[in-house]
């Protein structure tokens, strides 16, 4: 008699583990989800909007905000696709630094993930060890761009400016740390048999469903789906790096939380790879139409001043035409549909946003769980609600 | 949606994993009707390769759903309808998804009026 | 003997004054802003959707008679532990028995699941 | 006569202002250990060290506004905090914290370093304890909040299913001592055995029983809402907790009520297990004070480490593990000391 | 002194114990039951049952009352109707009749029965309601009875098992 | 100053009497169970009265076993409460004629 | 040990309670695990409880030890107390020993049987029943578990109830040890007005002195238990339910007749001997129908075919011979024969079970022959059984046997001894038969059994090389005769009783053995010359005393007797009562009476509010009067 009645609780949007503002409408039978709606939209800025009214080169910051925990991600989609129109290639420094740049942004976006996904499930000293670790990658992008977060440092046919000097000790010392902290985390959860019994075999989904449903990134790979951007569509220059794709089996919390971790180790690697690829050479395309000739050059060249001007006072075109261009981001595939009716600012941008197609496997995935799980699962898919609203 | 299903179940295609589903406002492009054109971006896991599928209609001309393909496309269509104004036919929820229920106008058309200020919206009912 | 307990008595008065001393100090010295928004039920920001009574009332009970039964059981454990020198082998058939009766009612409930939270 | 009667008061007034400042400090000293285990500072403007941080913690919480929510049943919602606080500090009563002492030849006869001895000593405190899960469901009931509701049922029934392992995992060590008082169990633990001939070890019931002593250290922590028990208080699934409406002094009240009672279940820990004030050299009571503090740093270590149990897994744990595993320690107990 | 002090807890759980019975509310029944309980138990240390006063407060205090609480909590009864409304009076009028009776004759059985009983009753030996003595008496002479306890506890195990799984259409 | 048995057993009497009452008049099953609890413990203090002024610990033991009886009693009782009040949503005795058929 | 005999019995009643509420969820494995420890953990304790008396001087063996009070009704008191001594030793040790190794093999034998936790359920509360009986110190409470004993029988005989041979031997089994308890149940109230006692020490003691030897009244007493004794112990005139009750799971039937119900008639008399003795009639009438039961069950086993009737009517046969004993005062031979008895009984019922088993349920031993091939252990040890039923030297049914006849003969017994002697020679005829018929010899099993032809696993054949072992050796505690180590542990039970019968050795002991064993051993001699070396002899004397056979083959048509004689006109009067004064008599008042009754308790329909107050408050107020009458007028 009891126990058909079922009940309705709502979760967010103001609560402390639906990462942001997310509202989902929990229909509940006791302590177990029967239906779960997620409603999402409480954080859309318009960005693809804004982006229309931007020329090209000045959207690069708004991206910044959408997957705020890994900008570099999102500056790298936008560029690799306007250049993709352009049919520009850039010279091996720029494309083994953005390499560089956006490994170590997975990592930072994994640490923010696994901080708050251990919070969430009570261990709450690995958030602030993961936080440290993080503060150290944020270092690094302060002194390339002099922003912590928003950097904003990849330019359209390459980087806003060049490594400053003693960048590349940082970093080695940042890698040389890096394992044995990451070990440690995992000494922390891997084995406890309350984190495991916490995740393993909660929020599973089959491979099949994972692929109807779109599932990209770390919840894709852990149903054993091998499918990585980075080695099926390689881009700046990733196929010339070796490295592995984390798998897991039974697509459940605890395989998710054993793939991203595992991937930060192979970012860790890659990374280790970029370092020693690092030749001193140019960071941007020499066509003067898209990048500004440097300063003292205004001043005795003509030319250099006419771009110069041209380029500050309306931008550059791009043909008319439309691309799509897909990176591996640290949550999934980000890809970028851009049109472009050949005028200096976009006519239509789109981003295929990780957050927002794994956010829809969620109901899937809590679905005959319990409430404490719904947890558990949020934390293990690794949302940023400003990717999914954008 | 047989072309879909072909496309998805055929083994020389395979194109089992649908990446994206977009809208483009074409108003103010050459070729400006139908005005509305659907992107759909395909992608087969096993060989690699990517499709881009495209669906033009005009303005209230409803585009068949393909959630019964590929069941990611449900908030794609969602947030197409909700940004552009175009119906899903057969669609099992197609509500707003990004902007609240009661917004009026569809922000990614070309002639959404960007610059006047929004009529507010009431408090969400409980 | 009874002697003993003096303290004891002291000591909640000691510990009842000290509650309400705390009580009624902070009554006196808080402010007092009181506001409708303030004072409503706290509910994630949202106004509340539906009961949240019903369906866990049969597993709280359960737990409580259950606990009422095995605290009667732990009840004669303790004299039982304190003569338990002298009774010896005795002693562990008496309690043996009266274990392994309760024991089965134990077991009959968890297979009848009133261990189970779901 | 007048002597007795003035010990008597002393002892009690020592007992309790240590107690209150102990609750004090250990939200200092919690603070402290866990910004040390997380790479942090911790507390450190108020005084030297953040030394004078409860007091500023204690000064600010008793200037708060003391939030009244509308509907609430306001007599139990006044109750129910001293109701959670009262048991918290009255379970110290029975606590032999050292020997006897004549405080440097300053009286004329040795007085034990205890308020009381009773011959129910260990009842006394599980009795007491038990009745603090009174303020617990009465302020989930008055809150008028469901989550207060349920939060506080279900804190209860935590309370209530851990007792009961709890009051099992001693059986064992007053199957040893054949005495409930608290003094007689700490005496039975005076001495040391030779392991092997090689290793002094001494008469602690922790080696005698360590099963007892692991199913007591994780009743203990559930029964005070420690980590990995600690749902009543950090589980943001669904509940917030019996304590949701409470502010101000009342909020603080249950706050120094769960720190009384981690101290309290930590000394018996110490009296029953760790050999209570018995130790060479030092005076009894630093023995006594420093076990209890070992006890009480694990409490935080565990706090700083662990994740947290889901609901149901928790309650499962209870009963369907350490419940049978008690009955099975309490059972080889007898069984061996029948036969040796 | 301990006059004085039985006179403290027996008004108190008089007064308590009637606030029991005329409550509106169950809650406020069940806390004025736990304080004439806790009050008895202060009595029965007058008594010299040194380990029943305990026993009294870990099984009604902790646990009995606990459920009853529980119970009251999770079928959420607001207040009935004040208890001497119109209908009932009749009925309550006899009942209290009846029980006013029912004291006098009690009072009047102990007048004739018990006058002049010592004070105090008579001296009794240092170990008189231990837990030693309890446990030696419950396993030896009680042996049966107790073990016939467990039954009990099973049957009210099963049974209430039973009753609180069952699902009545 | 000692108290004598008499005091005890009035207290008793009185707890007692007061119990009948509640269970005679009250139409909340919950009160009237509490009334029944409450005359359990009057007969308790009897016993332990009895027990203490003729120097016999058969009243003690007896007061256990009582317990015992009061708890199986409220496990049982309560849970028919359940029961009726899943089935009727109501614990109002003057509601509830089940015993009739 | 001794302080807590009661741990003998509440061992199988822990495994009856624990498996019969949770047989059905705990699983086979578990159920028989319980059931066989349960078992044999009272073995355990049996074993403890022999050791701990032995180990005292031979006067002191006796503990009595009193749990709870029960019953004190007036001047009539009953406890539950148990009482330890040599004879009860024996009979827990054999109730538990080879109640034990049947729990076991019945492990392997109930295997498939949905019904298996029912099963343990029954033979632990079985078991228990039967331990209670035997350790009771009184005879109330003897009387009680010789009842429930008998409800036991009631539920195992009629276990598979749902076919109907079963069910009704079941049923009769139940009633027919009615009878015999209606007797026994007369017997003890006798003995509680006559004595006012019922413990078995204050009843021998105060026997003597209160009653006339050889009077009246003891004779009716011991008359009265010995009726109930047939019942039980099956013998004439109420052995009839005893071979049906074959329609029992086989385990079952090895219980009953060896360790468990049968026995109990024969321990009774025994532990009643002091009374006994004080009754010469009783005791001769005891002797004769021991004796001729012996003779008579031995000569119907002659001609069955059903290798379980076979040894059913054996058991009747055996248990006469205990009878028999106990009539001429050999109560240790009696006890001695009946402890040898269960080993060797027990031993043929499970092997003739493992037969059974090994056939896919074939019974008849003319569809048997050369099965030694294969299922060599069953053949073996059903051989040793066999010869050790037959009184086979040195085997354990000899030594015993022997000793009862040696009674008969030295108390002067003559013509007892003379039934004995023709019982024995029968017996040993019988069972050499059943053997040859069964395991040697030409094949004639059905092709179809042939086919799944095979030896039973060790769960079954372990029992039984361990009984056979025990039927081929028990025997020696009892040598030399009279004097073992058995007699001088059991015969100072019996010293009170002995000193009225005395012993008159008018004939030497070891004559008399080679002279019985002589017999046997002709028996064996005829049956293998009529079944092995001429095998066609048995038809050829079937052909010339075709009356005798078919007497014989319809087991004297005792059951075609009773029938007539008693159940039919049971069931014609009852009939007519039914016509003729049940329903205008009876049914026209109780149907006047419900009338009135309909009317009046309209009436009071309006008090039976079904609210519960009410009924609290007219309770209030009987109590509040019964108080006042207390209070004011007492």
């Amino acid at each position: 008699m009891t126990s058909t009645r079922t009940m309705t609780l709502n979760m967010g949007p103001q609560h402390p583990s639906t990462h942001g503002v997310l509202r989902l409408v929990l229909t509940l039978d006791g302590e177990v989800v029967v239906k779960c709606a997620p409603h999402i939209g409480y954080l859309h800025t318009g960005i693809e909007k804004g982006l229309e009214s931007k020329r090209y080169q000045q959207g690069i910051p708004l991206t910044d905000r959408m997957d705020y925990l890994a900008p570099l991600s999102n500056n790298l989609a936008l560029v690799l696709a306007i250049e993709k129109a352009l049919g520009v290639t850039l010279p091996e420094r720029a494309q083994t630094i953005r390499v560089l740049l956006t490994e170590l942004t997975r990592i930072k976006s994994h640490l923010v993930w696994l901080g708050t996904h251990a919070l969430d499930i009570g261990a709450m000293s690995v958030f602030l060890y993961c936080f440290r670790e993080r503060e150290a990658i944020l270092d690094l992008y302060e002194a390339v761009s002099g922003q912590r977060m928003m950097s904003s440092y990849f330019r359209v046919g390459g980087l806003a400016s060049d490594l400053p000097p003693g960048f590349e000790d940082a970093v080695k010392a940042f890698l040389r740390t890096f394992p044995d902290r990451l070990a440690e985390y995992e000494a922390l959860l891997t084995a406890n048999p309350l984190w495991r019994q916490r995740t393993i075999g909660i929020g599973t989904i089959k491979r099949e469903e994972a692929i109807a449903l779109g599932l990209s990134g770390p919840g894709l790979r852990a149903c054993g789906v091998a499918y990585d951007v980075r080695r099926a569509h390689p881009y700046s220059g990733y196929e010339r790096y070796s490295f592995e794709i984390p798998l897991g089996k039974a697509g459940d919390v605890y395989d998710r939380y054993l793939v991203r971790m595992a991937e930060m180790r192979q970012s860790h690697r890659i990374a280790g790879q970029a370092l020693e690829r690092l030749t001193p050479g140019p960071v941007n395309v020499a066509d003067p139409k898209l990048i500004p000739p440097p300063k003292p050059l205004l001043k005795r060249s003509m030319e250099a001043l006419i771009h110069h001007f041209k380029l500050y006072a309306e931008g550059f075109s791009v043909p008319a035409g439309e691309v799509y261009h897909a990176i591996e981001a640290p949550k999934g595939e980000l890809g970028c549909y851009l049109v472009s009716d050949g005028s200096p600012r976009p006519y239509r941008v789109h981003f295929r946003a990780p957050s927002f197609v794994n956010l829809q496997a969620l109901p899937k995935m809590v679905e005959g769980c319990l409430v404490a799980d719904v947890v558990a699962v949020i934390g293990s898919l690794d949302i940023v609600l400003g990717e999914i609203d954008r | 949606m047989r072309v879909c299903r072909f496309l998805r179940d055929d083994p020389d295609l395979a194109f089992d994993f649908l990446s994206d589903v977009t809208g483009v406002d074409r108003l103010k492009l050459p070729q400006a009707s139908p005005r509305f054109e659907v992107v759909y971006n395909l992608y087969s896991l096993q060989h690699r390769r990517r499709l881009r599928l495209k669906v033009r209609v005009d303005e209230g001309e409803a585009v068949p759903t393909v959630t019964g393909v590929w069941e990611t496309a449900n908030w794609h269509e969602r947030e197409v309808y909700d940004l552009f104004g175009v119906p899903f036919e057969g669609h099992p929820d197609l509500r707003r998804i990004l902007m609240p229920d009661d917004w009026e106008g569809h922000p990614l058309r070309k002639d959404y009026p960007v610059e006047a200020s929004p009529r507010w919206w009431e408090e969400e009912p409980a | 003997m009874r002697l003993d307990y003096l303290p004891i008595l002291i000591l909640v008065v000691l510990a009842a004054l000290f509650a309400g001393g705390s009580i009624l100090l902070s009554a006196l010295l808080g402010p007092r802003r009181p506001d409708p928004e303030k004072l409503s039920p706290y509910e994630c920001g949202m106004e509340p959707v539906g009961t949240a009574r019903e369906p866990f009332s049969i597993k709280f009970y359960l737990v409580a008679m259950l606990f009422i039964i095995f605290d009667m059981e732990i009840v004669f454990l303790y004299p039982w532990a304190v003569v338990f020198k002298q009774l010896k082998l005795f002693g562990l058939v008496a309690m043996g028995t009266f274990l392994l009766v309760l024991l089965a009612g134990y077991f009959y409930v968890w297979k009848k699941g009133g261990l189970e939270w779901d | 006569m007048l002597e007795t009667l003035v010990i008597m008061l002393v002892k009690i007034g020592v007992v309790f202002g240590a107690l209150l400042l102990t609750v004090a400090y250990m939200t200092w000293v919690e603070r402290k250990v866990i910004a040390d285990i997380q790479v942090r500072l911790g507390p450190t403007r108020v005084g030297p060290y953040g030394l004078l941080q409860p007091i500023a913690d204690g000064l600010k919480l008793m200037f708060k506004e003391d939030l009244i929510p509308s509907q609430v049943d306001r007599v139990i919602f006044l109750l129910a905090p001293s109701l959670s606080i009262i048991p918290a500090f009255i379970a110290f009563a029975v606590i032999p914290f050292g020997d006897t002492t004549t405080l440097f030849g300053l009286l004329s006869r040795p007085v034990p370093l205890h308020i009381t001895d009773i011959d129910v000593g260990v009842l006394f405190v599980f009795g007491v304890a038990s009745l603090g899960v009174y303020g617990i469901v009465l302020a989930g009931w008055s809150s008028n909040n469901k989550y207060s509701l349920l939060g506080g049922l279900r804190s209860s029934a935590q309370l209530i299913s851990y007792e009961l392992s709890m009051g099992l995992s001693v059986v064992g060590v007053l199957l040893l001592v054949g005495s409930l008082s608290l003094v007689d169990i700490v005496k039975a633990q005076a001495g040391v055995s030779w392991w092997f001939g090689l290793l002094p070890v001494p008469n602690w019931f922790l080696f005698s029983q360590p099963v007892g002593f692991c199913i007591y250290f994780c009743c203990a922590l559930a029964e005070t809402n420690r980590a990995p028990f600690d749902l009543p208080e950090a589980e943001t699934e669904l509940v917030a907790g019996f304590h949701t409406e409470y502010s101000s002094m009342k909020f603080a009240m249950f706050f120094m009520a769960e720190y009384a009672n981690m101290i309290t279940v930590a000394a018996l820990a110490t009296t029953m297990f760790l050999g209570g004030w018995l130790g060479p050299v030092a005076p009894s009571p630093v023995w006594f004070l420093g076990k209890v503090f070992f006890l009480l740093f694990l409490f935080i270590w565990f706090r700083a480490t662990l994740p947290r149990f889901r609901y149901d897994q928790l309650m499962g744990f209870g009963w369907k593990r350490l419940l049978p595993l008690a009955l099975l320690n309490t059972a080889v107990t007898a069984i061996a000391a029948v036969r040796g | 002194m301990e006059l004085l002090i039985f006179a403290g807890l027996a008004l108190v759980a008089g007064v308590s114990g009637l606030l029991v019975v005329v409550q509106r509310h169950a809650v406020y029944s069940a806390l004025f039951l736990i304080l004439t309980m806790g009050a008895l138990a202060g009595i029965y240390i007058l008594l010299d049952a040194h380990f029943v006063w305990v026993i009294q407060v870990i099984v009604y205090a902790g646990a009995i009352m606990v459920l009853f609480l529980f119970v009251i909590m999770l079928l959420d009864i607001r207040s009935e109707q004040a208890p001497w409304a119109a209908p009932d009076r009749g009925r309550i009028l006899v009942a209290v009749l009846l029980s006013v009776v029912l004291l006098l004759e009690l009072g009047i059985a102990v007048a004739r029965r018990f006058v002049l009983a010592p004070a105090g009753g008579p001296a009794v030996a240092r170990n008189f309601g231990t837990t030693q003595t309890v446990g030696r008496l419950l396993f030896t002479d009680f042996l049966f009875p107790f073990e016939i306890t467990s039954i009990i506890l099973l049957v009210a195990m099963i049974g209430a098992m039973v009753l609180a799984k069952k699902r009545l259409t | 100053m000692r108290v004598p048995l008499e005091a005890y057993l009035i207290l008793s009497a009185y707890l007692f009497a007061l119990g009948v009452v509640g269970v005679a008049t009250r139409r909340n099953a919950l009160i009237i169970f509490m009334s029944i609890e409450l005359m359990l413990n009057a007969v308790n203090l009897s016993f332990l009265a009895f027990a203490r002024f003729l120097n016999s610990m058969d009243g003690q033991i007896f007061v256990f076993f009582v317990m015992v009886v009061a708890a199986a009693e409220v496990a049982v009782g309560l849970a028919i409460i359940i029961t009726i009040y899943r089935n009727k949503e109501t614990v109002d005795v003057a509601e509830l004629n089940l015993l009739k058929w | 040990m001794l302080s807590s005999l009661w741990l003998i019995p509440v061992w199988p009643l822990l495994g009856f309670l624990w498996n019969g509420f949770f047989g059905r969820r705990i699983g086979k494995t578990a159920v028989g695990t319980i059931a066989c420890g349960s078992v044999g953990l009272s073995l355990l304790a049996s074993l403890g409880a022999l050791g701990k008396l032995l180990a005292r001087p031979a006067e002191a063996r006796r503990v009595e030890q009193v749990l709870a009070p029960w019953i004190g009704a007036g001047n009539f008191q009953a406890d539950w107390g148990l009482l330890l001594d040599p004879l009860s030793a024996v009979m827990i040790l054999v109730v538990s020993g080879v109640g034990f190794l049947i729990h076991v093999y019945s492990i392997g034998y109930m295997r498939e049987d949905p019904d298996y936790p029912r099963f343990f359920t029954y033979m632990n509360l079985f078991t228990f029943s039967m331990l209670m009986l035997v350790l009771a110190n009184n005879y109330l409470l003897l009387y009680v578990f010789w009842e429930a004993v008998g409800l036991c029988s009631y539920l195992l005989i009629g276990f598979w109830f749902e076919k109907k041979s079963a069910a009704d031997a079941g049923k009769k089994a139940f009633i027919v040890n009615r009878v015999g308890d209606f007797g026994f149940a007369l017997g003890v109230m006798l003995l509680w007005t006559s004595l006012g006692t019922l413990r078995y020490d204050q009843v021998f003691a105060a026997a003597p002195a209160q009653l006339v030897a050889g009077g009246g009244v003891v004779t009716a007493i011991t008359l009265l238990l010995f009726l109930g004794a047939t019942g039980k112990s099956a013998q004439i005139p109420l052995y009839v339910w005893l071979p049906d009750a074959m329609e029992g799971p086989t385990p079952v039937s090895a219980l009953i007749h060896a360790a468990t119900m049968v026995t109990a008639g024969v321990y009774m008399v025994a532990r009643s001997a002091p009374l006994f003795e004080m009754a010469p009639l009783s005791l001769s009438v005891v002797a004769w129908i021991g004796g001729l039961t012996a003779v008579f069950a031995a000569t119907i086993a002659l001609v069955q075919t059903d290798i379980k009737r076979i040894v059913a009517y054996s058991t009747i046969s055996q248990l006469g011979y205990m009878f028999l004993g106990c009539g001429v005062g050999a109560y240790a031979a009696a006890i001695f024969h009946l402890m040898t008895h269960a080993f060797f009984k027990a031993l043929l019922f499970l092997g003739s079970g493992s037969v059974i088993h090994g056939l896919s349920g074939e019974q008849d031993i003319r569809k048997m022959g050369g099965l030694r091939k294969h299922m060599p252990i069953t053949a073996w040890t059903f051989l040793i059984a066999a010869l050790a039923n037959a009184g086979i030297f040195p085997l354990a049914g000899f030594w015993s046997k022997d000793e009862i006849l040696y009674g008969a003969a030295a108390g002067g017994y003559g013509g007892v001894w003379a039934l004995g002697a023709a019982g024995a020679f029968l017996t040993a005829f019988y069972m050499l038969r059943c053997y040859y018929l069964t395991f040697e010899g030409r094949s004639r099993v059905e092709p179809e059994a042939a086919h799944h032809l095979h030896e039973s696993p060790p769960v079954m054949t372990v029992p039984l090389v361990i009984l056979a072992v025990f039927a081929a050796l028990v025997g020696f505690v009892g040598v030399p005769p009279e004097h073992g180590a058995y007699h001088r542990f059991v015969e100072p039970v019996f010293a009170g009783a002995k000193q009225v019968a005395g012993h008159a050795a008018s004939v030497g002991e070891v004559p008399m053995a080679i002279l019985s064993l002589a017999i046997a051993l002709v028996g064996v001699w005829v049956a293998t010359r009529f079944y092995v070396w001429r095998p066609e002899t048995p038809d050829r004397v079937v052909g010339r005393y075709p009356g005798v056979y078919r007497t014989l083959l319809h087991k004297y048509y005792v059951d075609e007797l009773y029938d007539a004689l008693v159940v039919e006109p049971i069931r014609r009067g009852s009939l007519w009562l039914w016509r003729r004064f049940d329903e205008p008599v009876i049914d026209g008042s109780v149907n006047g009476i419900g009338a009135l009754i309909r009317v009046g308790s309209l009436a009071l329909r309006r008090v039976q509010t079904g609210y519960v107050m009410s009924y609290v408050l007219s309770f209030i107020v009987g109590v509040v009067a019964i108080l006042g009458y207390f209070a004011f007028w007492r």
